[in-house]
């Protein structure tokens, strides 16, 4: 790649708002989790060991803070709770809230990253590309979710992770990665890539339904929905649109109405504007009660 | 000024312009016939060149038998992976090709059906682990769409397997040289070729500007696009 | 999907990648290579199967006894995920966390591969046709009352074979045991409703009241009652959903509820009586049964405040229809049935029989229904090998070394029974002790039917296949098995079965028309229903009996607290382990309880205040000792559980299984004490006092959740808000 | 030259003499004897390079051996993995990075006395810039080390390097860790080539006063045919003050940039505009104090009270004084732009350095790096040189714990509450790199002042000279006041 052409494609991937001078299209895969769904039962986060071919790290090495769960579901109890005041029981239940990799629109970690190992793809993914990273790590230390999980072991080689036969069940359309890499929630990239190739191959584009994350798949409320933001028919688009989250806005204009909106979407630290493809639905609690 | 100042500055303007007219350079291909992997031993000698390549009108025993590819290579096709003929195909014709039957290479072979045995057969094309070729979607474009013969198709990748006795890479296969032919404008409507879709778009990563106006998703005008292969690491790393 | 005629056993002949050359991607090599990789091809190839491809084959999910279809993803001969198969009405192509397990249980590097015949601690490989000429030998030595069977809870054609085969031995002894089943609601709901298991539409109801149902957790048909929940979250004429839970121990339905309430341990039967008299509907018998239980009476032994007993039965008579769940932490006592009892006299007065709670459809084969376990047969079994009265016994699908209560003694009492021959996948706690072990072929690779327990739209019958050949070339199919035990004795009835698949092609076949065949041929028939994955039937549509009465119905008083043993010992079920069986699966080890994100270790779960007064903080190694024995574990302080009950997880704590399972955790079931429910003589699970004292070491809680605990602080992360805030009709 | 050593052999006899004589009460507050012999700085420098003494090998091989603790660590990393050094999500850098910025700062002293101060003809500098400036190049070259050893995949590393390869990839010149290693790069080699013009003349002298073996045909090779003709000179000065002015915004660069490795972010904590100031302001402060600690032991061990005298040692010490307020006020500006800046997620992690678990470590920064070089304010203390040495190493301390402030709490305290951490504690693998890195630096040192002259042999004679005629001025006007 000559320097003129470094240059032009500079200007192609680093660019902040897509929406702005360069939508996306035909793409842009988004999620929405409705936590009021969410019965925090972790199906989501086997799922993702079961595609991803994450490692099991072990007791030992997950008490170091070493675990790989892309997906994982954090359980928040309610501010009063046994605080002077409040309650000491949680009345209201738990609060749970999947989180994973967010595909941040101006991703924090894409700009730091010395060798250029995760980038942003034209249909809006955050992609992270194991062969070319170095391991700075400076990518999982500019996230604000932290959803990035690194290598800090030979997973493959290292006892008991994938010990024979068990390594039978690795999929092989996802790479198995080594000691030093960093990785992430890809929003399932191979299943992704298959779904574009089947429609490219038909000469269409990929329908709503076509592809399902593996979380989206296996979630027994269906509380994740997946699908392609610029595809107007699609259930994300439709769910987006309906909760009045755009894309593309650090503060949405809903929030900003008397008394609220009534809506319940709404995507982590927006604030901070990395503009995540992730938008969550409020828990709701009965008032009733 | 100084000499010494003077070379200084001389030397440094030099290996700017330099390694600025190197780096804007086009990379050099690397894809000569020079570049040729190692050759491989097989457990059978398998002709290419008997099978694939041109006939001989004057002696038939001797010339190739201009097999398409995808007679045998039939996976290629339907999937990303192109994986190696079943043993079930080789038999499919040897066992009524009653001249060669007893020939050594066929005599091995048919020993290895005889034990329902796979035939250990070396990958030659390897890839690394984390890359990820796509058979089907390159036969698609090349061959389906655009009428492309199909030994040109495959042998971009390669070589000219039908001159070949065991097939030998030929192509350099590294990263450069897969992304030297993605970053080519292959103009859509080339010779053959039917623009499918909106396909044009698909491949590159330049994307056209949807209809401001409407905020509607439109197709682009694909007559006046060049598509380039996929631009997006994710495409062969995931 | 398959949609040729090829037959399912060729395809797996031609199966099958080279065998064992499997490259791992990624961890091999980095650079283009020539010639250093061997690709192995098909000998022949099915036209179907292209490399690179996945395809997909329907079977049933064999990790819990919900009765999932699973769909499973194969890809050059090797089965890699499992995703739920739509078709099914009961889990509509979803699974829960443990089914997805289930290729860690079928590819566990620790599975038995050979027979083996055990002196001692030591193993010895010996040939099938020894190990079933050992088994003849051994039946000839006894006599038809001295064989026992223990099974979990089976169903299908293996139960119809296995019926058989004890019938051939003159055996009545089969004891179907299941240590967490739902045995003691079965029978109050016989009672109420007159079936033991009605068909629950949670999605049909706008309130849920749920004592200690754990339905989106471990609770008969988790997957189905969770997407059931997400309708009824949704809601019925735009009315979302209320969920209020009852318990004593927060669980993970708990979690989800809009209102938690912790009620003292064992008085959720007082609290529903006196909901029914808060109600004031009422008449007859029942309110004069509930007469006495005034909100000032019922708060003080609930421990719920009297307000808000008004509020659940001002909200239930406001939104009907309701319903009314029981579950294990109501049925855990002694007095558990009359818990029940009590509840489901709540769901009859607020007039959900017949709307929410409907009679479930029967299977038109009585005798492919499923056996259900329960403790009972358990304590039985225990009761006869102390009286030393078996010579032989089998053991299938059960560990009750390891999930018997401590008080029971198993493990002595196993060792008289003079030869035990355990069919196991691992070499759990059981098979050590047995004297000829059997293995079996994982559930992924094994032909079978099952009829679910719970079922959700008609009767199904699910069918269960192969979907990669065998791992281990000498383990076999629990049916092939039976078949070659039957044959033993009946070699002239069978001997058209050459296997299993054989049996169960015949057995469906032959009732061709019944189950919806009928006019297709025998090939397509069975072609059809082996690529569905399930058969559904008509069946007959029950109809629900009994009516509310409040006959018979005594609740106990609580107990003025025991000061030797101050606490009860609430055992933990989790979504992910249940009762243990599946803890060598290192995904749900390493998946952290949801309530408490810990992974890889046992727990004790105390409430802030009460471990104030004890003085333990996070991570203190506690002792918990009942008048049973004792084990150790890590404390964590749970504001989700009552002050005078702690929790221990059950599931892990094994001292044998495989690699991930063995020295993780303390496993509770050693010291449960051996009270059982008066009416039915089922364990009573929840009915262990105990005590807990720090032992002085510390360690590290192993848990996902960082060091701000639960807390936000302070920042939009989870966020909520209550139905008044929030306008669902606006939803898309 | 004869007969400036009778003169100095003179002055030495009259010193004898009396007590206090008045010359020696001038002289002590001199920064050097005007007096002093050419030759005698000569001989007295060219001492130092002799043959070490014994101890020089023991000191040099337990330097060697804490190198080698450092390479056992990182040959056990680098085969099993960074797990090994006790870092997890979400403290993904640990003591690598916070020791590299130390270092990196430590560097910045080297380029404050021999660039800075030598455009602004501060000529009290001129007899311990050598060995600052050699302070600089080693200080820079064990930052560099840890830049490598902080990568998961050291044998990709030039991943991250821009040339155009074969992939037609290029780094993201986006990151500000590419600035820095570019950044780096470019201030270490300039940085020698620094050291190296600047030390022409003196190689010269090295190569005069020898007469075979190694060190005279390195001397003959690197001195470059220096013959001290008057074009050589004016050369060398253009050259010297060319590169000296291209130096200092390469200085204040490469630790802006560093700073920019944080302030570019968006975690709390780091997201702060005055870290450039900040991190330039600690970094010529550990420089100095570092100087000070280096000037101490190198007046000690070469005997060089002569030319590293009381006074210098004086302003050095004035001048890190100064910089230790500088670095105080802009701490207090940072904490106080945090506190009123509404942000919830800075102010939480700077509660969590004042009050949470790293408030020992914090309150030793403060200590160390704003209480402790008060003392620097008395005079008493300002050429104590036992006091100043204990002061100089604390001084140091509290510099890197500054660093650790820096990093490790924003990682465990950053937005997300979820993956907060308390309990990270550094393993004994980091722990080793860092130890390591003072032995390989005390190697490299150690060996540098054998090897070169680490007293500027021509500049000094420069500046006796310069003082000397000063001092003819002087008496001459006095004279005629008379």
């Amino acid at each position: 790649m000559s320097v003129s052409n470094l240059l032009e494609n500079w200007a192609q991937f680093r660019h902040f708002h897509p929406i702005d001078d360069k939508p996306h299209d035909p793409y842009k895969w988004a999620m929405s989790i409705d936590l009021d769904a969410c019965t925090g039962c972790n199906a989501c986060s086997v799922a993702c060991y079961a595609e991803n071919n994450l490692p099991v790290v072990g007791k030992e090495k997950y008490q170091h803070g070493h675990g790989m769960h892309w997906m994982r579901i954090e359980r928040y109890w309610d501010e009063g709770l046994g605080v002077a005041g409040g309650s000491d029981f949680p009345d209201h239940g738990a609060q749970f809230l999947p989180m994973m990799c967010q595909q941040c629109e101006a991703a924090p970690c894409e700009t730091v990253c010395p060798a250029a190992a995760t980038n942003h793809t034209a249909d809006g993914l955050n992609s992270q590309i194991y062969n070319r990273c170095v391991g700075s790590r400076y990518c999982s230390a500019n996230c604000p979710f932290k959803v990035r999980y690194f290598n800090w072991y030979d997973y493959p080689t290292t006892d008991n992770v994938w010990p024979a036969e068990m390594n039978q069940q690795l999929n092989p359309d996802v790479t198995v990665r080594s000691k030093g890499v960093m990785e992430k929630c890809t929003f399932c990239v191979q299943r992704l890539h298959a779904a574009k190739g089947t429609a490219k191959n038909e000469g269409r584009l990929v329908h709503d339904g076509d592809v399902q994350t593996a979380c989206q798949q296996v979630c027994p409320t269906g509380a994740i929905t997946f699908g392609n933001l610029v595809d107007h028919e699609s259930k994300v688009h439709k769910q987006w649109q309906s909760q009045q989250v755009e894309l593309d806005k650090d503060a949405q204009v809903k929030d900003q109405k008397e008394g609220g909106s009534g809506l319940r979407g709404y995507r982590i630290f927006e604030e901070l504007r990395p503009y995540p493809s992730v938008m969550y639905l409020e828990r709701v609690r009965e008032s009733a009660i | 000024m100084h000499r010494l100042l003077r070379l200084s500055i001389l030397l440094m303007g030099l290996s700017v312009a330099v390694s600025g007219y190197a780096a804007d350079a086009p990379q050099p291909t690397l894809t000569t016939e020079d570049d040729l992997g190692p050759q491989v031993v097989q457990p059978i000698e398998f002709p290419h060149d008997r099978h694939a390549g041109l006939r001989n009108p004057g002696d038939p025993l001797k010339g190739g038998m201009e097999i398409d590819c995808m007679y045998c290579h039939t996976y290629a096709r339907r999937s990303a992976v192109a994986g190696i003929p079943p043993l079930q195909k080789c038999i499919g014709c040897h066992q009524s090709i009653e001249t060669v039957r007893n020939k050594p290479r066929i005599q091995e072979l048919f020993k290895y059906w005889d034990a329902k045995k796979p035939v250990p057969w070396k990958k030659v094309h390897d890839l690394p682990d984390f890359v990820r070729f796509n058979h089907e979607r390159h036969i698609k474009r090349f061959v389906e769409q655009q009428n492309r013969p199909t030994q040109e198709a495959c042998g971009y990748c390669h070589g000219d397997v039908k001159q070949m006795t065991v097939a030998r890479r030929s192509k350099a296969l590294s990263m450069g040289w897969c992304a030297n032919c993605h970053q080519k404008d292959h103009p859509v409507t080339a010779a053959g070729g039917t623009p499918v879709g909106n396909q044009a778009y698909w491949y590159g990563f330049q994307k056209p500007v949807a209809d401001a106006a409407g905020g509607e998703y439109k197709a682009p005008d694909t007559n006046n696009i060049k598509a380039q292969g996929p631009n997006d690491c994710w495409q062969c790393h995931k | 999907m398959i949609d040729s005629g090829l037959d399912r056993r060729d395809f797996l002949k031609v199966l099958g990648w080279g065998g064992a050359a499997v490259a791992l991607s990624g961890c091999g090599n980095t650079s283009v290579e020539d010639g250093k990789e061997t690709v192995v091809s098909y000998v022949e190839a099915a036209d179907y199967v292209i490399p690179g491809i996945g395809v997909y084959y329907n079977s049933t999910c064999a990790q819990c006894d919900a009765g999932c279809s699973i769909n499973g993803r194969v890809r050059e001969g090797r089965v890699l995920k499992l995703e739920g198969n739509p078709a099914s009405a009961i889990n509509r192509g979803r699974t829960c966390g443990l089914g997805q397990a289930g290729v860690q249980h079928h590819y566990n590097p620790d599975r038995v591969r050979e027979p083996l015949l055990r002196h001692g601690d030591k193993n010895e490989v010996i040939t099938w046709d020894k190990a079933y000429a050992l088994i003849a030998e051994k039946l000839s030595g006894a006599k038809g009352d001295e064989v026992a069977f223990l099974s979990g809870g089976v169903s299908g054609h293996l139960k119809v074979l296995l019926g058989n085969y004890l019938d051939s031995i003159g055996s009545k002894n089969h004891f179907v045991y299941e240590a967490l089943a739902p045995a003691v609601v079965r029978a109050a709901n016989k009672k109420a409703y007159g079936v033991e298991m009605p068909r629950y539409n949670i999605n049909k109801a706008k309130v849920v009241l749920s004592f200690g149902a754990d339905f989106l957790g471990a609770w008969v048909s988790p997957v189905h009652f969770s997407q059931q929940y997400a309708q009824f979250r949704k809601g019925v004429d735009g009315q979302r959903g209320v969920l209020i839970q009852v318990e004593s121990k927060m669980t993970l339905t708990g979690a989800n509820a809009d209102r938690w309430i912790p009620v003292r341990p064992g008085t959720e039967g007082i609290l529903a009586l006196g909901i029914i008299n808060a109600l004031g509907t009422a008449s007859g018998d029942i309110a004069a049964a509930v007469k006495g239980y005034d909100r000032a009476r019922v708060s003080k032994e609930t421990g719920v405040p009297p307000g808000q007993i008004d509020k659940i039965a001002a909200l239930l008579k406001l939104r009907s229809p309701s319903l009314v769940l029981a579950g294990s932490a109501a049925e855990g006592y002694a007095h558990g049935s009359q818990n029940a009892a009590a509840i489901n006299l709540l769901n009859q007065v607020l007039g959900n029989v017949g709307k929410t709670v409907e009679a479930s459809t029967s299977v038109p084969f009585p005798q492919m229904a499923p056996a259900k376990g329960n403790t009972v047969a358990l304590k039985s079994l225990n009761d006869g090998l102390a009286a030393g009265k078996y010579k032989v016994l089998f053991c299938y699908a059960a560990n009750p070394v390891f999930t018997a209560p401590g008080a029971m003694k198993f493990k002595d009492h196993l060792a008289k029974a003079g030869f035990k021959v355990a069919f196991a996948h691992y070499l759990d706690e059981t098979a050590l002790q047995a004297d000829l072990v059997l293995p079996l072929d994982s559930a992924l690779e094994d032909w079978g039917t099952q009829v679910p327990e719970y079922m959700t739209e008609g009767a199904q019958i699910n069918i269960q296949q192969p979907l990669m050949e065998k791992l281990h070339a000498n383990t076999r199919g629990m049916g092939d098995i039976l078949l070659a035990l039957v044959k033993q004795r009946r070699a002239e009835e069978y001997k058209s079965f050459d296997d299993y698949y054989a049996y169960l092609r015949g057995a469906m076949l032959l009732n061709k028309n019944a189950l919806g065949g009928s006019g297709a041929d025998d090939d397509t028939f069975w072609n059809e229903t082996l690529t569905k994955g399930i058969v559904k039937l008509a069946g007959s549509a029950g109809t629900l009996s009994g009516k509310a009465s409040a006959a018979g119905l005594t609740l106990p008083v609580p107990s003025a607290a025991d000061v030797q043993y101050p606490l009860q010992l609430i055992p933990g079920v989790t979504a992910s382990l249940r009762d243990g069986r599946h803890a060598n699966q290192p995904w749900l080890q390493e998946s952290p309880d949801p309530l408490t994100t810990i992974v890889w270790d046992s727990w004790v779960e105390i409430h802030p205040k009460k471990a104030a007064e004890l003085h333990i903080t996070e991570g203190d190694i506690v002792e918990v000792t009942s008048r049973s024995g004792s084990i150790r574990a890590q404390a964590y302080l749970f504001p989700g559980i009552h002050p005078d009950a702690i929790s221990v997880p059950l599931g892990r704590g094994h001292e044998a299984l495989g690699r991930y399972a063995k020295g993780y955790g303390a496993n509770p079931f050693q010291i449960l004490d051996a009270v059982f429910d008066q009416e039915t003589g089922e364990l009573a699970m929840h009915e262990t006092r105990v005590k807990v004292s720090k032992t002085g070491q510390r360690v590290v809680v192993v848990k996902d959740e960082g060091a701000a605990g639960g807390k936000q602080m302070g920042r939009k992360i989870a966020v909520l808000v209550t139905t008044d805030e929030v306008d669902l009709s606006k939803e898309a | 030259m004869e007969k400036d050593t009778n003169e100095s052999a003179a002055w030495t006899k009259r010193e004898n003499e009396s007590p206090i004589p008045k010359h020696e009460r001038r002289a002590s507050e001199k920064d050097i004897r005007e007096s002093i012999a050419w030759a005698k700085i000569n001989q007295d420098v060219l001492k130092s390079m002799e043959t070490p003494r014994k101890l020089y090998w023991v000191i040099l091989f337990f330097a060697f051996a804490a190198f080698s603790v450092g390479v056992g660590c990182e040959v056990y990393q680098y085969q099993n993995g960074m797990g090994v050094s006790n870092k997890n999500n979400p403290h993904a850098w640990g003591l690598y990075i916070s020791t590299f910025i130390f270092w990196i700062g430590m560097s910045h002293s080297g380029t404050l006395l021999s660039a800075i101060l030598h455009l602004m003809h501060a000529d009290w500098r001129k007899p311990i810039f050598r060995f600052a400036e050699a302070l600089t190049t080693f200080s820079l070259m064990t930052a560099g080390l840890f830049v490598m050893v902080h990568l998961g995949r050291l044998w990709q590393f030039y991943y991250s390097v821009p040339y155009p390869d074969e992939r037609g990839l290029w780094p993201n010149f986006q990151s500000p860790l590419l600035w820095d290693a570019m950044a780096i790069f470019t201030y270490l080699s300039s940085s020698i080539l620094f050291l190296y013009i600047g030390m022409i003349p003196d190689l010269a002298i090295c190569r005069d006063h020898l007469h075979e073996g190694w060190r005279k045909n390195l001397y003959t090779w690197l001195s470059l045919g220096w013959e001290g003709t008057d074009r050589q000179w004016r050369n060398f000065r253009v050259t010297y003050l060319t590169i000296a002015c291209f130096l200092i915004p390469l200085a204040v660069s490469v630790h802006s940039i560093v700073a920019a490795d944080f302030a570019m972010s968006q975690q709390p904590g780091w997201h702060v505009t005055s870290f450039p100031a900040y991190f330039v302001a600690g970094a010529l402060y550990s420089g100095c104090s570092a100087i000070i600690t280096l000037f101490i032991i190198l007046r000690y061990v070469f005997k060089f009270e002569e030319y590293m005298t009381l006074p210098i040692l004086k302003k050095t010490v004035r001048l890190t004084f100064a910089i230790a307020m500088i670095w105080t006020y802009l701490n207090a500006v940072e904490f106080a732009s945090v506190w009123y800046s509404h942000d919830q997620a800075s102010k939480d992690v700077l509660i969590q350095k004042v009050i949470g678990p790293f408030a020992p470590f914090w309150w030793g920064m403060i200590f160390c790096g704003s209480v402790v070089p008060l003392t620097l304010a008395f005079k008493r203390f300002q050429t104590n040189i036992p006091v100043l040495f204990v002061v100089s190493l604390l001084l140091n301390l509290g510099m890197w714990l500054e660093r650790w402030m820096i990093v490790a709490p924003t990682f465990s305290h950053g937005y997300y509450p979820w993956t907060w951490d308390h309990d990270q504690w550094p393993g004994f693998v980091q722990w080793g790199m860092v130890f390591a890195s003072f032995g390989w630096f005390t190697m490299l040192f150690m060996g540098f002042c054998k090897v070169f002259p680490s007293v500027s042999m021509y500049e000094v004679k420069e500046m006796v000279y310069h003082r000397k005629l000063h001092l003819k001025k002087s008496e001459t006007a006095e004279q005629g006041a008379h």
